[in-house]
């Protein structure tokens, strides 16, 4: 393996587990709901992310479906949430 | 032959009498009267059946096989001592029948009484009869309990449901310990039979067990016998109706317990220790219930005590247990049942016809009652042991007994002298009873104004009293011969013949007898008016009363430390129960792995990555920050909670596990929306709660942070633990193995889940769906709390009403991906075998999708185009996934046995057909129809509530107009 | 006629099941079709259950050619397998002689009074008998989950502020107690790695030392989840309020509930830990001992501390569990088999009686109206799906003389239940009390004390059901209230049940016998069912 | 990789059970998500960790079974998955309910006194 | 027809996504196919009328047009994320757009539009005045965003939806 | 299995370019989202990671897997368009929350302060 390859991939594991350490850093520190579902939705998308690197990285294509269920049906969390923050009930 | 029968006869024909009247109407008081009093008759016949067999020595015995295992037989037996007690309970039993079917009221269901009665006398037969040790601690307890439902027969009043009460429980414990007591000498004998129990009294008395045994037994036989210090039930037990107290309190029940003293009194007598236990407590008991006897101002409770202390005579007898001794507690037993038996008739007489018991309030009623009142005299004097009278005689045997007897110990040396003094006071208060009831001036403010009963109410109070006569006039004749045989069979054959006569010279005990007769009538001289003014107690004595002392106890130990205790052990509020449980875990986990988990020495280890680690601080974060959150920022908790939820997914999903990162997942959304769903119907935090910045408040806290901090430490150090050991050779080998070539699949973990355990999806589907009905049903009662109604139309107010097209950009885009997700569905469910995903991902998915649609209208307008009915698809889902299970059947296969193979199609080339995948259909339909039926559920109460407020406000307007 | 026999051994599993699912399609107004759904299939199980029973009993007295059913038709311990031995087939006779009377008495109008209410009776008895059956850990922890989640719903049947509390308090512990489950199977998978009972039986002595510490954590751990089931004090506070606060007839099925706990731990004590069980043997008898003793005596004080007849019956569900835990224990730790069978025996009678009991309290403290007055009290104020409530509830034949029959049917009851003669309960402990002295002297101190616990709790239990007895029946001057047949009979079917327990006490303290002998050598219980797994079958 | 997971359980079970002893009905809850969420993750490391192998295998013939990820406890966690969840939801429900009919959130229906 | 193909470029798409996801051979064209046209049954009950497409081409230029816009917008903010502030402040704020677009599928692909490019977010879009409000992170001009985008996107989306 | 180790480098060098500029796009979308300021601000950091992190990482994965599998592989395309049209949604909601609850707060709306 090209050493660059594997640098990249570790790299961009690292990369996006840090993004998501600071997106559940968002979560954690508020400082209003928004925020943190806005975070919720930017860790889902890392963890989609790494979903994928990672995939890659070990060369196996089944985490593949953990990634498409992520990016199908991940926002309806985030989306009911929001929809609390707007309207007081998640479905009216 | 004819014996066992006839035995086993007459233990059934009381019961078949109680059966029978139990069934007659309320109001059929002859009809139960005359089957009561036929089946005593047949009885009776029975019994001179077997006279003959007994008279000649025999013993009778009869037996049913109940338990043989426990050792436990209907066996009986029946030798002279039974036979006369038998035939005593049958007599005093007829005639407390005559006597009943005249005293009881015609209101009174009586029908249920004589039932009652009637089993009350089976049982009592069964006791004598018993030939098993067991057996007749089984009649022992009945007669407890059939006693308590006599004596509480009249249970309109406070008094009898007490006396009955107390009665029950003070002679149903000491039952328990004649339990423990028969079930220790049957293990010491070998044999609950009767007879080798009785003939193994050597090897008895040589056990280290025998102090507890007897022990056990005295209790058994003083409870039921009313004897110091258990005497105190007897007295409140005279609440009962006055046939009961005459035959329960007189013949019968009080006298099982000394019929087992002396019945037992060759295999536990003849130590020192039962003379000391028995006789010791017997005489205190004669003693102390004469003493008593004489403060009673009520009849009954005269005779209540006079009876306490007639058994302590017994008892006493019992104790020496010398062979004249016996006899004279064979003789006395007798004699005292027949008298007080008419006594208490006569006092229910005049209970009955003077409608008052108070001996201060009757006088003068000899001239009213004549018949009644000789009647009565004669049977007190008998009582008090007047010459010419049966209790004479058998006093005088006491006497004899006591002053004969020498084993050197003070309780000997003090007997006579004891005995002489009970023998005085028994003087004293017959001579009461006579003197204050029917001489002195005439009674004028009685309740009722007295004549002569019924004739036929007197009839049993005269046969007694004939009794009483001959017996004390020609003992010889009469009682002599039966009263050899009673005691043979108790004493052993070589016991030579007493004779019993009325005048054996001038002895000791005739002198004593003198002393007692004139102490007695001069104490009754000196003190009776005293008596009569003074409390119905012994002076400075009367307030120290047992059934009181009693009563309290019981309140305390039954009551409130109970209460107390409840309020100490137990807990109704769940913190500390769920506590409780995490810390047991602790320590059920900890004490056997204390010591022992180690790391392994050549530890497995999968090198770690760093993006891992850092994945998790993110993970570890979003935990505690729940933990911290979940209190007051309740959102930011379930936002939390997805974060962790996340990373958990991502870690299935790196470790080799897609199918668990993909049903996490999705569960994980499903959860999320359902928790949020939830929120609004909980109360808005208050901004801080004063108490928990208090310093109990903060401690609470601190000792859960160890706790957890415990639990979390320990769970991680097991875990650790065991990853880094090697793995050992385990089933899931086998399923790599054959999953392809078994399962037809090449996704192991789903191979498992359809097939090779599809037992287990079976029974979780199930559970699915029981939480779905259950969800269902609790929502459709469902109650918000009131100020989350209101919250709503505030929120209402405040919202924007442009707002409502808020969602007309998103829903678009929510509408699209509706059939993306249910394509999603179908390639996670088609996969499934082969690939990540199955069944329950695939319903989970379809279900977001219909989610979705909701979030992005509202629920009319969803409901108004899509129509789920969820509990269909859940019934339909089972059927499906247990019919499928069922067609193995049809195959010879056990249930859910899977076919699955790659069926090669035309143009389509191999596809998998697995019966599995119709399984796998079952599960689809029924986690949709569940996830659908919770989320949907749940949404529908703001409408629900929507509806109501419409409600309400319509009313409000019609009650304004009006 | 049985079509199948090889498959009768599900049957207890599936009839339910169907029944139930069945059900789920019927609209929730065709109540009188769903009842006749259910009853049908109690009726059915229990059959099925009498046929095992007779089956087991047809095994030879070590039960060698213990019945087996092969899921799937995989061999154990690959696949699941359900086990049929006297323990187990007593166990689904029991469940079916509860369930009919339950049934019937849900019958007088209880089952109208939330949906679905035959459902989840069906699927509670479907996870009773599987729990019952099954020879595989984690399927019995899908099984406890299913028998729980049943009993949920139904203890929420009915709705109100009492049950839901109490339903809170029972769903919180409960699933604290799953989770132990689940960490106590998986610990003895990686430390054992297999999941079938009969298997790990065979494994257990062999453990090395590390191995075993995980594994008896592990099973420590599983035990506690069984513990709580079973009601052991300390962790049995949540009982008494869910089972009083549940409708008649689902306590009277409660009764059951925690003999499943007590059950499994016999079961699997004896499997695991008994005498071949090598360095474990024995393990956790003495928690098991000092445990019973405790909650019979917490039993007891919460007996005596009563103030309702519910409360009190909860707690004397707490005492029959807790003497069959210390009987367990006090076997496991090395007595006479003969104490368990006895102990059987008292399970038996005791469950019986406590089911009696809970339907009696309803129609005992009823005041005027019968179920028609309290369906109209708990008739929901914001009931608007009224379909649910149908018209003139109560319908159905009053029964006359109450007060007799109810006070005999109580006093029944009492006397069973206070372990007094001449009713089976006596004959139990009896058979109890004569194992535990039969050593004489020797006897342990612990036996003698357990001894006196046992004859201490039947005279408490005396006097607290005499005291609430003498209430209800002697001192009320109410008119009896109206009760009907629909209610009575199955108190007195169960009544007649123990009755005929105590007339043919000998040949079931036979059968207990045998299965008691079954239990202590523990090798021979499940024996078919191990494979080895270090040689697998290779398919061709 | 174990070290981290092993941490990961153990911050997970002390979240969820610091939670589970709080007395709010919604700390229970969220106590139990968490803690389900610690059970299955230790469930699964009960069949060691593996990297990069999944439990798929190629179609036909046999394989070396040390090299896959053990199927059985990821068999069992998926199933508790499923019940977790559904336990969750009914708890969910129950509290709401309970929440509807004694007015507070308490676990024990009733604010504790003083 | 119709009736079985009520939306037959989604039914076309979900297709394609089946063939894309699995393998591409015959049997899974023919499974996938049932699956769309089951999915696009399902998305008739929702939206009973397909969308009024006029033209495809603009939707196309369209897409070119964003591909570029996205990279550039991402360059710069991430740009803007790496040195805050610095030589000249940046300064944020809301824009409001008055739009022509009133079909929602327009107005939702706009949507995508904006918030694929980083630096536009949309905030809120009033559907009685037709107003839409934009937060933008890198704010020069509103007046030249208001014209770039309506010149560059909303055009074209008019163009293919009227 | 197939691993990246047998990509040849003239697949391996975009590969590992767009891996390296899509988790760095991610990255730096996260550390706009701590470091900034404002919601509405931040509101924008997500998209970095959701419009080109993703799809370089998309892009990166096709590629190599198209290689390694020996066929178009293109699951990827799949994700990036779900992915592109579902973010919008929440962000449109959130946007439009944040305003909803800062009206409610501070009774003048923030609206169209750019207008000035």
């Amino acid at each position: 393996m090209t050493p660059l390859l594997a640098f990249a991939l570790t790299y961009a594991q690292f990369a996006l587990a840090l993004a998501a350490c600071l997106a559940a850093l968002r979560i954690l520190l508020g400082p209003r709901a928004q925020d943190r579902v806005l975070a919720l939705e930017a860790l889902y998308v890392a963890t989609m992310l790494l979903f994928i690197v990672t995939g890659m990285r070990m060369g196996t294509p089944f985490l593949f479906e953990a990634a498409l269920v992520i990016a199908v049906a991940g926002f309806v969390s985030t989306v009911s949430a929001a929809k609390f923050l707007l309207r007081g009930e998640v479905i009216e | 032959m004819i014996e066992e029968n006839l035995l086993l006869i007459l233990v059934a024909l009381p019961f078949a009498a109680a059966l029978a009247t139990s069934t007659m109407s309320p109001r059929a008081h002859d009809a139960a009267a005359w089957v009561s009093g036929l089946f005593l008759a047949a009885g009776g016949v029975v019994l001179a059946l077997l006279h003959g067999a007994i008279g000649a020595g025999q013993v009778v015995r009869g037996q049913i096989g109940w338990v043989p295992a426990l050792g436990l037989d209907l066996s009986f037996r029946m030798d002279g001592f039974v036979w006369l007690f038998v035939s005593l309970i049958f007599g005093i039993g007829s005639l407390v029948l005559i006597y009943a079917r005249y005293y009881l009221s015609k209101t009174d269901p009586v029908p249920r009484f004589y039932a009652f009665l009637m089993a009350f006398t089976g049982a009592m037969v069964g006791v004598v009869l018993s030939g098993n040790i067991l057996m007749l601690v089984v009649f022992w307890e009945l007669t407890s309990i059939l006693s308590f439902l006599l004596i509480g027969y009249w249970h309109q009043g406070q008094a009898a449901r007490d006396g009955a009460r107390m009665a029950l429980i003070v002679t149903g414990a000491g039952g328990l310990c004649l339990l423990l007591a028969m079930i220790l000498l049957g293990q010491i004998v070998g044999s609950h039979d009767l007879d080798r129990v009785l003939a193994s009294g050597d090897l008895v008395r040589a056990h280290p067990l025998y102090p507890l045994v007897l022990g056990l037994f005295l209790i058994g036989c003083f409870t039921k016998s009313a004897q110091m210090p258990f005497h105190f039930w007897l007295p409140g037990a005279m609440a009962a109706p006055t046939p009961v107290s005459a035959f329960l309190h007189s013949a019968t029940m009080v006298k099982a317990g000394v019929f087992l003293l002396v019945r037992f009194s060759p295999v536990l007598g003849q130590t020192d220790l039962w003379f000391h236990l028995v006789t010791g407590t017997g005489m205190a008991t004669l003693v102390l219930g004469a003493f008593l006897a004489i403060f009673r101002h009520d009849l009954k409770g005269l005779l209540a005590y006079s009876t306490i202390s007639h058994l302590g005579l017994i008892t006493a007898l019992a104790g020496i247990g010398s062979d004249g001794a016996i006899l004279a507690a064979i003789f006395h037993l007798l004699n005292h049942a027949v008298f007080k038996a008419s006594l208490f008739m006569a006092a229910g007489i005049i209970d009955h016809e003077t409608g008052t018991r108070d001996m201060r309030r009757l006088g003068g009623l000899r001239h009213a009652m004549p018949v009644t009142a000789s009647l009565a005299i004669v049977a007190s004097a008998a009582m008090a042991g007047v010459p010419l009278l049966n209790g004479f005689l058998s006093k005088e045997m006491f006497f004899a007994a006591a002053a004969d007897w020498n084993n050197g110990s003070w309780l000997d040396n003090a007997l006579p002298y004891w005995a002489v003094l009970a023998g005085a006071f028994s003087v004293a208060y017959s001579l009461r009873f006579i003197a204050s009831v029917f001489f002195g001036p005439v009674a004028t403010d009685l309740p009722r104004s007295p004549h002569e009963p019924p004739a036929l109410m007197r009839r049993p109070v005269e046969a007694l009293v004939l009794i009483c006569l001959l017996v004390g006039i020609l003992p010889g004749l009469t009682l002599g011969p039966v009263l050899h045989l009673a005691a043979v069979s108790v004493l052993g054959p070589d016991l030579p013949y007493t004779d019993i006569a009325l005048w054996h010279g001038l002895t000791l005990p005739l002198a004593m007898s003198c002393v007692a007769l004139v102490a007695g009538v001069g104490l009754h001289a000196l003190f009776h008016a005293a008596i009569a003014r003074g409390p119905e107690g012994p002076p400075l004595l009367h307030r120290l009363r047992a059934q009181k002392l009693f009563e309290r106890t019981m309140f305390l130990l039954t009551w409130t430390l109970p209460r107390l205790g409840l309020r100490l052990f137990g807990t109704e509020r769940l913190q500390p129960q769920l506590r409780l449980i995490v810390l047991l875990a602790l320590a059920a986990a900890a004490v056997p792995l204390w010591g022992v988990l180690a790391p392994a020495a050549d530890p497995l280890s999968v090198p770690l990555n760093p993006a891992f680690a850092a994945m998790w601080a993110a993970g570890a974060a979003c935990a505690l920050g729940a933990a911290a959150l979940a209190k007051y920022h309740r959102f930011a908790a379930v936002i939390l909670l997805g974060g962790a939820g996340a990373v958990t997914c991502l870690t299935f999903a790196w470790l080799s596990a897609p199918d668990l990162a993909v049903t996490q997942l999705l569960v994980e959304i499903v959860t999320t929306v359902l928790l949020l769903l939830g929120l609004r119907w909980l109360p808005k935090r208050r901004e801080e709660i004063a108490a928990d910045r208090l310093l109990p408040a903060r401690l609470r806290r601190a000792r859960d942070f160890v706790i957890a901090g415990t639990v979390g430490i320990g769970l991680a150090a097991v875990a650790h633990v065991m990853m880094t050991w090697p793995l050992i050779p385990n089933v899931g080998d086998w399923f790599l193995r054959n999953a392809y070539h078994e399962g037809g699949g090449t996704n192991v973990v789903n191979v498992i889940l359809v097939d090779f355990r599809a037992f287990d999806t079976f029974g979780e589907i199930t559970v699915l769906a029981i939480v779905g009905i259950t969800v269902f049903a609790l929502l459709r009662r469902f109650r918000p709390a009131p100020e989350s109604t209101t919250r709503t139309e505030e929120e209402a107010g405040l919202r924007d009403p442009t707002l409502a097209h808020a969602l007309l950009v998103p829903s678009v885009i929510m509408r699209w991906m509706f059939p993306v997700l249910i394509v999603l569905a179908a390639i996670l469910f088609f996969r499934g075998h082969d690939l990540p995903g199955g069944g329950f991902s695939a319903g989970v998915t379809v279900s977001i999708a219909i989610l979705l649609q909701y979030l992005g209208h509202d629920l009319r307008w969803v409901e108004a185009r899509l129509t789920v009915l969820p509990i269909r698809w859940m019934g339909v889902g089972l059927l499906i996934a247990g019919g499928t299970g069922l067609g193995a059947f049809v195959f010879g296969h056990p249930f859910l046995t899977a076919h699955a193979r790659y069926v090669d199609l035309p143009l389509i080339g191999q596809v998998p057909a697995a019966t599995a995948l119709i399984f796998d259909a079952g599960v689809f339909a029924l986690v949709l129809g569940v996830t659908v039926l919770m989320l949907i559920a749940l949404a529908h109460q703001s409408l629900r509530i929507a509806r109501l407020r419409e409600r309400d406000r319509a009313a409000q307007k019609e009650r304004e107009a009006a | 006629m049985i079509p199948a026999p090889e498959h009768l051994i599900i049957a207890p599993i599936l009839i339910p099941f169907f029944a139930g699912a069945l059900m789920l399609i019927y609209d929730d107004r065709q109540r009188r079709a769903k009842l006749a759904i259910s009853l049908v299939s109690a009726f059915a199980t229990l059959v099925c259950a009498l046929e095992l029973l007779s089956r087991a009993k047809a095994q030879g007295p070590g039960g060698a050619e213990a019945g087996l059913y092969r899921l799937g038709d995989w061999v154990a311990p690959w696949g699941i397998v359900l086990v049929n031995d006297r323990l187990s087939a007593l166990m689904l006779v029991l469940t079916g002689l509860l369930a009919l009377p339950a049934l019937v008495y849900a019958a007088a109008g209880w089952h109208r009074q939330g949906p679905h209410f035959h459902s989840l009776f069906q699927f509670l008895l479907m996870g009773l008998n599987g729990a019952f059956l099954t020879g595989d850990l984690f399927n019995l922890f899908v099984f406890f989950e299913l028998l729980l989640a049943a009993s949920y719903g139904l203890l929420l049947h009915g709705g109100g502020q009492l049950r839901v509390r109490a339903g809170l308090h029972y769903i919180a512990v409960n699933l604290t107690g799953s989770a132990l489950f689940l960490i106590g199977v998986s610990l003895i998978y990686g430390a054992s790695g297999t999941l079938n009972m009969a298997q790990l039986a065979g494994l257990v002595p062999d453990l090395p030392e590390g191995r075993r510490a995980l594994f008896q954590a592990g099973a420590a751990l599983m035990g506690l989840a069984f513990l709580i089931k079973a009601g052991i004090w300390p962790l049995s506070f949540w009982l008494p309020t869910a089972y009083m606060a549940s409708a008649a007839p689902v306590a009277a099925i409660f009764a059951i509930m925690t003999k499943v706990g007590v059950y499994v731990i016999l079961r699997l004590s004896f499997l695991l830990f008994g005498a071949g069980a090598g360095a474990s043997a024995g393990f956790g008898a003495p928690v098991l001992i000092a445990g019973g003793m405790a909650t019979i005596l917490f039993g007891v004080i919460g007996i005596l501390a009563a103030q309702g007849l519910g409360r009190i019956a909860a707690h004397l569900v707490l005492v029959s569990s807790g003497t069959i835990l210390t009987a367990a224990g006090v076997v496991l730790a090395g007595a006479d088999g003969a104490i368990l069978a006895a102990a059987l025996f008292y399970l038996l009678n005791s469950t019986l009686a406590t089911s009696a009991l809970f339907l009696l309290i309803e129609p005992m403290s009823r005041e005027e109206g019968g179920i028609a007055g309290l369906l109209a009290l708990t008739a929901d104020a914001y009931g608007l799906d009224e379909r649910e409530e149908e018209a003139a509830p109560g319908a159905g034949l009053a029964i006359p003389g109450t007060l007799t029959v109810l006070g005999l049917s109580f006093g029944a009851c009492a006397l069973a239940l206070a372990g007094l003669p001449p009713l089976a309960g006596f004959l139990g402990k009896l058979g109890m009390l004569q194992g535990l002295l039969a050593a004489g002297p020797a006897s342990a101190a612990l036996h003698w004390i357990f001894a006196a616990l046992l004859l201490g709790a039947g005279l408490a239990t005396l006097i607290g059901l005499v005291r609430v007895g003498v209430q209800s029946f002697w001192a009320a001057d109410a008119p009896p209230p109206r009760v009907l047949a629909l209610e009575i009979a199955p108190v007195v079917a169960l009544i007649g049940l123990m009755v005929l327990l105590s007339l043919k006490a000998a040949p079931v303290l036979g059968y207990m016998q045998q299965t008691a002998r079954a239990l202590v050598p523990p090798q021979s219980v499940v024996v078919p069912a191990v494979a080895p797994v270090t040689a697998p079958e290779v398919a061709p | 990789m174990e070290i981290v997971l092993s941490a990961a359980i153990g911050i997970l079970a002390a979240s969820g059970v610091w939670l589970l002893l709080r007395p709010r009905t919604f700390q229970v809850i969220v106590g139990l998500c968490l803690l389900s969420y610690a059970v299955n993750l230790f469930i699964f490391a009960m069949g060691r960790l593996m990297v990069g192998v999944p439990p798929i295998m190629p179609r036909g013939g046999f394989i070396d079974p040390t090299a896959y990820a053990d199927p059985l406890p990821q068999a069992l966690v998926l199933t508790a998955i499923v019940i977790g969840f559904a336990a969750t939801a009914l708890f969910l429900v129950v509290l709401i309910a309970a929440r509807g009919l004694t007015g507070n959130d308490h676990v024990d229906g009733k604010e504790p006194e003083a | 027809m119709t009736r079985l193909f009520p939306h037959p470029l989604l039914t076309l798409a979900l297709t394609l996504m089946w063939l894309m996801l699995t393998r591409f051979s015959l049997g899974h064209l023919l499974l996938g196919a049932a699956v769309a046209i089951l999915a696009g049954l399902a998305f008739a009950r929702l939206e009973p009328e397909p969308p009024r497409l006029r033209a495809i081409w603009p939707l196309i230029r369209l897409a070119a047009v964003v591909s570029v816009d996205i990279l550039r917008s991402n360059w710069a903010v991430a740009r803007r994320m790496l040195h805050d502030g610095g030589r000249c402040p940046r300064r944020s704020g809301f824009v409001a757009i008055p739009l022509r677009l009133r079909d929602p599928v327009a107005l939702a692909l706009l949507a995508l539009v904006v918030a694929a490019t980083p630096g536009t977010a949309w905030i809120e879009y009033d559907p009685a005045t037709g107003v839409l409000v934009l937060h933008v992170f890198d704010l020069h001009d509103a007046e030249t965003l208001r014209a770039e985008i309506r010149a560059r996107y909303e055009s074209r989306l008019l163009e293919a939806f009227g | 299995m197939s691993a990246p180790e047998s990509l040849p480098w003239w697949i391996a060098a975009p590969v590992a370019a767009f891996l390296l500029l899509g988790s760095t796009l991610t990255l730096l979308g996260a550390v706009g989202l701590v470091r900034l300021k404002s919601f509405y601000d931040r509101l924008h950091a997500p998209a970095l990671g959701t419009s080109w992190g993703a799809a370089a990482i998309l892009i990166a994965s096709l590629l190599s897997w198209s290689w390694l599998q020996d066929r178009v592989f293109i699951h990827e395309l799949v994700i990036g368009i779900c992915v592109m049209a579902t973010t919008p949604v929440t962000m449109m909601l959130l946007g439009r929350a944040a305003l909803h609850r800062d009206r409610q707060d501070a009774p003048p709306p923030p609206r169209d302060p750019a207008q000035d």
